[in-house]
């Protein structure tokens, strides 16, 4: 059950004008470096970005707000990027704000078979607009529904030639959901495994999510807000 | 005289019980962390998937891979967890945190919220925002009693798109702390030191029951 | 002659593809692990949380944390993966599971399967069974062609209590190899060795269809 | 944060005539052993119990029904047990049955705030009575309510006084779901060790879905059907 490619290239062949992309990610952390540079590289534009944040002007998602190739963003944050403040006010690019945790979850329901949901998140609000609403337990609710996508590009730790995932600290974040809801799903890792070298046991996201899997390179990992304290 | 952001959040701080598992957004709330007193166990949540958030990290051992919602480099604490984002919310939607605290830039004396869009201004999003005002059972929210054209922003209803309905249990402002009632609106709990409960009511728009002697914070 | 258990988890052994995730049901289904053709890399989910399903354990070495949905003790394989109830059925609701292939009680001619339940008998529980048959995109029946009395299972309608609607693909009986189509009913895709069309016509009570020569299995 | 009780005893202090209880494990699998013998003692009956399965006749939750002590089991298979059936049949058991998937999500998200969500499973079937379907992606769903309990009693393999756990292979099945929805969790481990010993990447249920924890003691570990294969 190999599915290992041969780089970001490889990775994202088959992906059109117009399709609808997951990219995890929270920020800058743990988003799919590669791949996101191979979709400037192939040029594909009209796409449909499921994806947190969007990254900043020049890293992460703000390289296809450049390039123009983004047609339409569905993320809870956007903050940190004046390229999409300026293609969002001039109504080129069109956004979708969802909160975070419904973001998530209708992820993870569109991976998991769940077509629809109810949360509390965003009842009497602008979210809950358009939008089925039910009271259980005595709290309003509104129905959501699941996310998929054509492609799911996921950045891990380390993975294996089957496509078994870990991912290190907070850089696991949206990738396990967004894993689980592509239609196809691309892995790209720092560290690429043979099967059995990971503990069965400590296995953030099953191979049987994942169709594509490549050996990252040159991550630049940023940060976006450098914080520490002075040692004593 | 009017709190300075520290000692706003050093009066939230007070509000905290040991054993709670606690989220504090960005902005004054994430000052709470500095003044939790020392008697108190809490655990810090951080909605993009970490407990037990632990101080930033010293210069050279900052980690890319490891930070808080508010994307600031952090540590972790023995008993630190990871998780994915579903399940992380999954926490807050669930009620397993109790404490919520955020900033705002209104609150209705209904405990109706507004703290994510001004309208034809850049909007940002919302965040974790409307999970947590949705889900947590104790919100307090964190703010200038006053905008910066001196209006209240403890309104009679939000003026502005609302992040969450009914919510706020409590706030805490430069000027006092006010508990939001369903039957009295905001009830005036204390004063900051040497403010008067008059500039209180001057500076508050919407329904606001004193009752009694209003006590000063105590630090 | 009719096919034994065995011959018929080998013949559903001949419908695995490369690349495949296979949920076997127990009973028959359990069996086809053991004819997987040597070409072809599949691997097996267990339900109750096991990516990777491998042979049974030698004597000695079993261990009672780590057993599949039959409760039999197993072991598991380089790039087996555990994980818990809910993420298990993510998998087999959200489509990840490319083959399911279980035994019944009846199938319909319209792909009704009823496998779970006979009124006024104990009733075990579906367990798993309806949730792999109403999201497995391909549903393999394995069972007999007909039950003790001689009746058979492939009926217009399931007179018993169903499983799920419309989902069975094709079935894999002691007699033949049948397709389920939403126009013509069973179709006849092979006969067992040496059975006769005619005994299939007439062990069949549902609406089958027949065209052209009908082929033997292949083994 | 230090959650640690004494014993099994001290563990369930508060469960009461009527309540419901979660039990993890799937068979006799990661059941929690040293809670279930608690619950023999403590004598408390007319119980929900929501547990995949039902234990055998001598061993499990077969001990509590044994004692009558269980009024009703939510359950998605429970063969195996003579004095199961005999209850059930004659009506002194209530018996809900529900599909495996459902069960194991329902669990999920009465811990995770999701008061309802779609399914397709058992459309079509009696599991669907008197329930509200409804058509998603051209296929029919029903809609399922959360699950809760007052107390959820899972056994995981290591844990620390935090409550932060880890599992064992196919042991951890339903457990990570019953420790989220239970009002009060109470986990019972083989190893407790302290806060920090536990990898903070590699925790199955994070430490805030658990009120109580114990280190358990004489597990039996039942396996319900030995298989074996010949050595060569």
């Amino acid at each position: 059950m190999n599915k290992v490619i041969a780089n970001a290239t490889e990775a994202v062949e088959g992906v059109k004008d117009g399709m609808t992309l997951m990219l995890g990610g929270f920020g800058l952390c743990g988003i799919p470096e590669n791949c996101i540079n191979a979709l400037v590289h192939l040029g594909v534009s009209g796409l449909t970005c499921i994806s947190n944040n969007a990254g900043v002007d020049d890293f992460g998602l703000g390289l296809l707000l450049q390039k123009k190739q983004i047609r339409k963003m569905i993320s809870s944050y956007v903050g940190e990027n004046d390229e999409f403040e300026r293609q969002m006010l001039s109504g080129e690019l069109e956004v979708d704000l969802i909160p975070q945790g419904s973001l998530a979850e209708r992820c993870r329901a569109g991976g998991a078979g769940i077509p629809a949901f109810y949360t509390p998140a965003g009842f009497g609000t602008e979210v809950a607009e358009g939008k089925e609403t039910r009271e259980y337990n005595g709290k309003m609710h509104i129905l959501e529904n699941a996310l998929t996508a054509d492609f799911a590009m996921v950045k891990a730790w380390k993975g294996d030639t089957d496509g078994n995932l870990v991912f290190k600290a907070t850089a696991r974040n949206f990738n396990p959901m967004m894993a689980m809801a592509g239609k196809i799903t691309i892995a790209e890792v720092e560290e690429l495994v043979a099967p059995g070298e990971l503990d069965p046991n400590f296995i953030h996201t099953p191979g049987i999510f994942v169709q594509r899997i490549f050996k990252g390179t040159d991550y630049e990992k940023r940060i976006e807000q450098r914080t520490v304290r002075p040692r004593d | 005289m009017a709190l300075n952001k520290q000692e706003i959040a050093q009066r939230i701080a007070q509000e905290l019980q040991t054993g709670w598992y606690v989220n504090l957004g960005i902005g004054i709330p994430t000052l709470v962390a500095n003044y939790i007193p020392k008697h108190i166990s809490v655990v810090l949540q951080s909605e993009n998937g970490l407990l037990g958030m632990g101080p930033f990290p010293f210069e050279g051992e900052e980690d890319a891979d490891l930070i808080n919602a508010g994307k600031q480099t952090i540590t972790t604490l023995p008993g630190s967890v990871f998780f994915d984002s579903a399940t992380s919310f999954a926490m807050i939607r669930g009620g397993h945190v109790q404490l919520t605290v955020l900033g705002a830039m209104e609150v209705a004396d209904n405990g109706d919220i507004a703290n994510w869009k001004i309208p034809d201004r850049m909007v940002k999003g919302m965040g974790g925002a409307m999970d947590l005002v949705a889900s947590a059972d104790n919100i307090i929210v964190a703010m200038q009693h006053t905008n910066k054209r001196g209006e209240s922003k403890l309104l009679p209803a939000c003026t502005l798109p609302i992040t969450g309905v009914q919510c706020v249990k409590k706030i805490v402002t430069d000027l006092a702390t006010l508990e939001v009632t369903p039957k009295e609106g905001f009830r005036l709990l204390e004063r900051a030191p040497g403010v008067s409960v008059e500039e209180i009511v001057s500076k508050t728009a919407g329904r606001l029951t004193v009752k009694g002697d209003v006590p000063e914070m105590q630090f």
